[in-house]
C-alpha cells in the first residue's frame, strides 16, 4: 500500500472507530442515523467513488476496498449501503441525464438509493416488472433500503429507470441480514415517459461490484475474527483463558492465516486494473471466509455469541446474507467453471 | 441389529408433524421469532391435547425431532416447560414431587433449570453462586443465572449453588441443587433479548440477593447437586441430540421440496449432489441419536455416545442449514429456512458446548480402554 | 429398536481380529505390499482354518471389517476368492453350481466378476465387450477388461458383454453374463502392476478374441447381464462400506494407541479432538454400514441406504488415514498406517465411485417421495 | 513478475518439459538418473541458490521459487533433493572451511547431499546421536537420499556435522512419498577431530526453507490439477465429458481458484525480502491445499488415477509425505499460535 492509501485507511479507520463504533448495534435495530450520514457526507465517504465536484472522494478501486472493509469490520449493514449506492445507483445514475443532481444529493447524504437487487441478479421467483401502455409495473420481493427515495429498477439485463416516486413499500419482510435498512416488498407503478430511462449492462454493474463485495466480506471477516482473538484472550474456562487451548488457539491461528492470505490477494487486485475473471475468485472466496470465520466467532463467544449485545452474531448472519445478495450460488459456480474452462458447463 | 422404530412410534410421528404444519403457522413463526415471545397458546393446546407423551422417552424423542424440524423456537418452548424435571423424578423427596413436580406433569406449572453463570459457561465446577447454612434454619442463596430457558415465565427452579462454607474439598462434591420460587423474596430476573435464534424461547437471567430457602426445597443430597445435573445432562443430550436432528431434517427439506417443484433447480447435479450429501449426514445423526437414545431409555446410558451424538448432530444442524440457504439463496432468506439457519447455532453450544462433548469423548473413552479386545483398542 | 450385535457375532469378531493380528505381521504386510503380491499362503490357511463364514452374512461383514482394520490388501485377498458368487447363487443354473460355484464355496477354487472396461468406468451401460451367437452353436466373446480382481489367479470369470446383435434397444436390457475359463482360446490376462495401495489384492487386465463360450456358460437369462450385476452391487457396496469402516477404525487405532502411549501426544487438546472427531465419524459410518446390511441380509436390501453407507464410509476411510497421518507425522510414514492413507483411496473408486452412489441416493429417494409423510418428504 | 523471471520461469519449464517429464515416472521406482543430474548441473539448476563462481546459479527468493516449483509440477522426488542441497545441505556448508570444495561438487551433480531432517525437525521417536569419547554415534530412521555421499548431521538444535564416510546405510524402508530417492535407516560412527563441524541454528534452516517448501506444495498441486483438467476434457462417461457435470465443474473450478490465490501469495512473498511469519502462513496453506487438490485429481481419474502408470497417484503420496518431512503437524499449528498471539499455547 502506498502513502496516500495509508492515510486513506488511517482516517476511515479512526472515522469508524469514532463515528460508526459507538452507534453499530442501534444501527441493527433502529436503522442508520441521518446524523451519521451527513458526517460521513461531509468526509465524501458517500460518494466514495464519485467526483468530488459531486460531493464525492473519488477513490480508485483500492481506496473504495479500503473504505468498505473497514466500516464492514463495524456495520456490515452501512457497507453495504454504501457500495449499493456507489456501485449500482450512483453508477446508473452517472448515465443519465440529470443524473449528477441525484448524485450530489446521495453523496450529500440527503437522500439514499437503492436498486431492485432481485431483477439486476436475474433471480427467479422475486418477482417481475411488465411494460404495458407506456407503463411499467409489478411488485418485487427483497427489496434492501425499500425507504430510499430514489429507486433504480433493473426491468432487464440492460435497461434502468430511475425512479423518483412510483413506487409503493407494501409489507417489511425480517430478513437475514444488514438489518440496518429494511427489506421489503416494492410495488412499482411508473409512467415510462416521465421516468429516466439509463441503458446499462447489469452483468457489468456486477462485475464491478465483485471486489467491493470482497472487502464486505474480509471486513466482515476481520471484526467477528478481530472479536473472537479478544475475548479468546479475557474470557477464562476451567481456570484458563480460552487462548491457551489448543483447538481455540489453532482455529484462531487458521483463520488467522486464511485471511492474510485473502486479504493480501483483495488488495494486490484492487491496487491493478480491472480483471473480471480474478476478481470473481476472491469474492467466491471471502464469502465462504466469512461465514466460516462469523461461525467460529460465535463459537468462541459461547452462549454470550448468541446474543446481539456481544455484537458477534450479526457477522454470521450478514456473511450468509452477503453471499445470497450478491449472486446466485449455482449461477456463479457456473460462470467460475465457464471462464476457468472456456467452455459452458453443461445440465446433464 | 434392528434400525426400526416400531410402528406406533413412526404413527405418533406422522400425528406431531402433523400438530406442527398445523399450528406453527408462518405468520405464528414469524411472529413469535420476531417479537421474542414465548408462545403460550400454541403450548397450552399441545398441553390441552395430551399431544406429549412425557412417559414414554421415544415418543418424547420423536416429538422434538418433528417439532424442531419444522420451528425449533416454537417447538422448543412446547416441550421444554419440565425442563429439568428427570432431576426431581430421581432425586427429590415426596414433597417435592407432589408439590412441585407432578403439577408440571399434568401440565399446570412451568419449571426451569439453572446452572450457567456468567463466568462460567460449560465449565460448571466453576459456578459462583452460593448456598450457605441459615443460622435460624434453612439456607441462604446468593447469586446470579444466566441463560436460563423458561427463565420469565417458569413457576418455580432448580438451582445449582456452592455450599459455603465448603462441604468438601473437592468442588465437585461441594454443589446443592434448591428449588427457588419467584414469589420468594430477594428473587429477580430479567429477560434476555436478542438472540440470534429459538427466539420463541424464553430466556433469562436470575438474581438471588439473600434467598431464604427452607430445607424442604433441597434436592437429593448436599453436596451432590453436580453429580445430579450431570446425570440429567446424559438424559437431556440426547434430547438436545434429537432437536438438531430435526433441525437438519428441516433444512434438507427446505432443499428436497424446492428440487421437487422447480425442474431448473432438480436438474442441477449440484443440488443433487447435496440432497445426496446431507441426507446422508441426516441419516448418520439420527442413527447416532437413537443409538444414544436406545442406551438411555434401556437405562444403560453411554456418556460416549451421547456426547458423539450431541455433537455430530449440532455440526449437522448447522452444515445442513449453510449447505441449504447457499442454494435456496436471497428468496430463502425471509422463510422459515433462514429462522432454521439462526436456530441451529444453538444447538453447538447449549447443554455442553461441542468442544466439551468432545472431550467428554476422548476422556470417557480411554477409560474405557482396558478392554484391548474392543473396538477402538 | 436395538443397535447391539449378538454376542456370538462379537465373539467371532475376537477370532478374526486375532487371526489378523497374528497372520499379518508387519513384515508380510510390507513384503507383499512392497511385491505387490497375492497371498496365496495367508489365503488357503484362512480357508484350512474354516475361518471366513460365507454363509453367515454378519460373520462375513465382521470378518471384512477386522482383516481390512489390520491390513485391507491381505484382507481383501482372504475374503474375495468368491468375488461375484452371490451372482451364480442367485442366478446360476444347477450344472453352473455344480461345476463353478461348489469349488468355489469350498475354498478350492478363486473366481473373479469383469465389469469395468478401458472406456467404461462408473457408466456400465458403456461397456464395449460383445457376445454374439456363433452359427455353428454357442457364443462369441470379444472385448477386454481392466481393473479385475482376482484378474490373474482366479479359476474363472463372470463376465459382463453386450450383445451383437442387440436382444433390445435399450442398452440396459442388452448385455449378458457369460462364464469365461482362462483356458479358453482366445483369452489372455496381463497383471496390473503400480497400484496406490490395497497392493497384495491382484489386478489385471483381460483380453478376449474369439472366444467360444459353450451355451451352458450363459449366466441366468440373456439381455439380463446389466440387472444381475447391479443387485450383486447391492450386496457388495454394503461389504465395501465394511472395508472402510475397518480401514478408518485402524487409522484411529494407531491414533489412539499413539495417545495412550505417549504422553505428550496424549495431553494435546488437539489430538483428544481429533481422537473425538474420529471416533464419531467411524460410529456413523459403522451405524449406516450396519443399517444397510440389516436390510440386505433380511432380504430388503435398500440402495439409498447401501449408497449411503458406502459413500460416507469411504469418505471416512480416507479423512480418518489423512488425519491420523497428519498427527502421526514422519515416523508414521514408513507404517501400516501409511499403507492404509494409500489403501484407502480405492473406497471412493470401486464398485461404483462415490460421485455415482450420490446419484443413486438422490434419484431413488427422489422417486420414493411420493409418500409424504415419510421423512424426507 | 519482472522479464528477468519470467525468462528463468520459461526456460526453467522447458528444460522440464524436455528433460524431466519423460523420466519422471521411472524416477520414482529407479531413482533421479546420474545423466539428468548432470545436465541440470550445466545449467546451474543444481547448485540454484550457490553463487556462479561455485557452478549455481544465485538466483534470488523468487527465482528459487519458480525454479523449484516448476521441477515439482513433474517430478516432487527432484524438486525436493534441490530444496534439501541448497536449503540444508549447502547452506551448513557455506559456513564450513573447506566447504565451497564440496558445494562445486554438489552442484556440479557428480555427488548429492542430505540432511539428518528427523534430528533437524527434533521429531522424537526416529533415533538419536550420542557424543562419546571423541566419537559420535548412533542410528536415525528416515534418511532421504542415504546413498549421497554427503551427510549434513545435525547433532543439536544449533550444531552440524559434516559427514563424508563414517555412516552406514543399513535397512531400506518403502517410503510413502519422495520415491525417487531412497530412504533408510542410517547408523553413524564418526570421530568429531576429523569432521568437519558447523555452528548454525536448524531452527534459520527451517524457516529460510519455508517458501521452497512452499513452492513444491504450489508445484505438486499444479501437477495434480492440470493433469485432473485435461482429463476431464477428454475423457466421457454417461456420454458426456467429465468436465461437463457440474460436481466436477465446480470441484476443479474451486480448486483452481484456492489455488491461484495461494499462488499469488507465495509469488509476493518470494518477491520481497525474508519474512518468516507469513511464510509459515504459505507453508501451511500450501501443504493442505497439495493434498486436498491431488485427491481429487486421483478421483477425477477414477480407477486409472489409481494406477502409477497416470503419473497422478504419486502427487498424492508426495503431497502428504512433504507435510511429515517438512515439520511436525502439531508443533508448526503451536508455533504459528504463538506467533499470531504472542504467547505460548500451552498444554492443558
Amino acid at each position: 500500500m502506498d502513502e496516500e492509501h495509508k492515510i486513506l485507511e488511517s482516517m476511515v479507520s479512526d472515522f469508524v472507530q469514532r463515528e460508526v463504533s459507538p452507534v453499530s448495534k442501534a444501527i441493527e435495530t433502529q436503522g442508520i442515523p441521518q446524523e451519521l450520514l451527513s458526517k460521513m457526507a461531509r468526509q465524501g465517504l458517500i460518494g466514495a467513488t464519485v467526483p468530488q465536484d459531486l460531493g464525492g472522494s473519488d477513490l480508485d478501486r483500492l481506496g473504495y476496498v479500503i473504505l468498505l472493509k473497514q466500516i464492514a469490520m463495524e456495520s456490515p449493514s452501512l457497507a453495504f449501503l454504501i457500495l449499493m449506492e456507489n456501485s449500482y445507483v450512483m453508477r446508473v445514475l452517472e448515465k443519465a441525464e440529470s443524473g449528477n443532481d441525484i448524485i450530489k444529493k446521495i453523496a450529500a447524504g440527503s437522500e439514499t438509493g437503492t436498486v431492485t437487487i432481485p431483477t439486476m441478479l436475474g433471480i427467479a421467483g422475486m418477482g417481475s416488472l411488465e411494460a404495458k401502455a407506456g407503463r411499467i409495473s409489478g411488485t418485487i420481493y427483497g427489496i434492501l433500503n425499500p425507504s430510499a427515495r430514489i429507486h433504480v429498477v433493473c426491468i432487464s439485463p440492460d435497461s434502468f429507470y430511475v425512479v423518483d416516486g412510483g413506487y409503493k413499500v407494501s409489507s417489511f419482510l425480517e430478513q437475514l441480514g444488514f438489518r440496518g435498512m429494511k427489506f421489503s416488498s416494492v410495488s412499482y407503478d411508473f409512467d415510462v415517459a416521465s421516468s429516466i430511462h439509463v441503458e446499462h449492462r447489469a452483468k457489468d454493474l456486477l462485475e464491478d461490484s465483485a471486489i467491493g463485495i470482497a472487502a464486505i466480506a474480509i471486513g466482515i471477516s476481520y471484526g467477528a475474527l478481530n472479536r473472537a482473538i479478544s475475548y479468546s484472550g479475557e474470557r477464562k474456562a476451567f481456570g484458563h483463558y480460552l487462548r491457551e487451548f489448543q483447538p481455540v488457539a489453532f482455529t484462531l491461528a487458521s483463520h488467522y492465516m486464511d485471511l492474510d492470505i485473502t486479504n493480501e490477494y483483495l488488495m494486490s487486485l484492487a491496487s491493478g486494473p480491472k480483471d473480471a475473471f480474478h476478481e470473481n475468485f476472491i469474492k467466491a472466496k471471502a464469502l465462504d471466509l466469512a461465514i466460516s470465520i462469523s461461525r467460529s466467532a460465535i463459537q468462541i463467544h459461547g452462549g454470550y455469541g448468541y446474543f446481539v449485545d456481544f455484537g458477534v452474531e450479526r457477522f454470521y448472519r450478514d456473511a450468509m446474507f452477503l453471499k445470497n445478495i450478491s449472486g446466485d450460488h449455482m449461477r456463479d459456480m457456473e460462470r467460475l467453471s465457464d471462464l476457468i474452462f472456456g467452455e459452458t458447463v453443461k445440465r446433464i | 441389529m434392528d434400525f426400526e422404530l416400531p410402528k406406533y412410534i413412526e404413527d405418533y410421528r406422522k400425528k406431531i408433524r402433523e400438530f406442527a404444519v398445523l399450528e406453527f403457522t408462518d405468520e405464528r413463526r414469524r411472529y413469535y421469532d420476531e417479537h421474542e415471545k414465548f408462545p403460550m397458546e400454541e403450548m397450552k393446546k399441545a398441553l390441552s391435547l395430551k399431544l406429549v407423551d412425557f412417559d414414554d422417552p421415544w415418543k418424547l424423542m420423536v416429538a422434538i425431532e418433528e417439532l424442531f424440524r419444522v420451528d425449533p423456537g416454537m417447538g422448543n418452548s412446547i416441550i421444554s416447560y419440565s425442563f429439568g424435571s428427570e432431576i426431581l423424578k430421581m432425586y427429590g423427596s415426596d414433597f417435592q414431587k407432589k408439590k412441585y413436580l407432578d403439577p408440571v406433569l399434568r401440565g399446570e406449572k412451568i419449571m426451569g433449570l439453572g446452572v450457567t453463570e456468567p463466568v462460567a459457561g460449560s465449565d460448571v465446577a466453576g459456578i459462583a453462586s452460593r448456598l450457605s447454612k441459615n443460622p435460624k434454619g434453612g439456607w441462604i442463596l446468593n447469586g446470579s443465572k444466566i441463560f436460563i430457558t423458561n427463565g420469565m415465565v417458569a413457576d418455580f427452579f432448580l438451582i445449582l449453588a456452592k455450599n459455603d462454607p465448603p462441604l468438601s474439598k473437592k468442588s465437585h462434591q461441594n454443589m446443592t441443587l434448591s428449588i427457588v420460587e419467584p414469589t420468594m423474596p430477594g428473587f429477580s430476573r430479567v429477560k434476555m433479548y436478542g438472540k440470534l435464534g429459538v427466539r420463541a424461547t424464553d430466556t433469562a437471567q436470575l438474581n438471588f440477593d439473600d434467598i431464604h430457602i427452607p430445607d424442604e426445597n433441597v434436592v437429593g443430597e448436599p453436596g451432590k447437586g453436580f453429580y445430579y445435573v450431570m446425570t440429567f445432562f446424559d438424559i437431556s443430550r440426547v434430547y438436545i441430540s434429537a432437536q438438531s436432528v430435526g433441525i437438519a431434517q428441516g433444512a434438507l427439506d427446505s432443499l428436497i421440496n424446492r428440487a421437487s417443484a422447480d425442474p431448473d433447480i432438480a436438474s442441477s447435479e449440484s443440488i443433487q449432489f447435496a440432497v445426496a450429501e446431507l441426507s446422508t449426514r441426516v441419516d448418520a445423526a439420527r442413527l447416532l441419536t437413537y443409538r444414544a437414545a436406545s442406551l438411555l431409555f434401556d437405562f444403560k446410558p453411554d456418556p460416549v455416545y451421547t456426547s458423539m451424538a450431541k455433537y455430530y448432530s449440532a455440526d449437522t444442524a448447522v452444515y445442513a442449514t449453510d449447505v441449504a440457504l447457499r442454494f435456496l439463496g436471497l428468496p430463502a432468506s425471509v422463510t422459515s429456512l433462514e429462522r432454521l439457519y439462526r436456530d441451529a447455532k444453538i444447538m453447538e453450544i447449549w447443554e455442553g458446548s461441542s468442544e466439551v462433548e468432545k472431550l467428554v469423548i476422548y476422556r470417557t473413552m480411554m477409560k474405557k480402554i482396558g478392554d484391548k479386545d474392543g473396538r477402538g483398542a
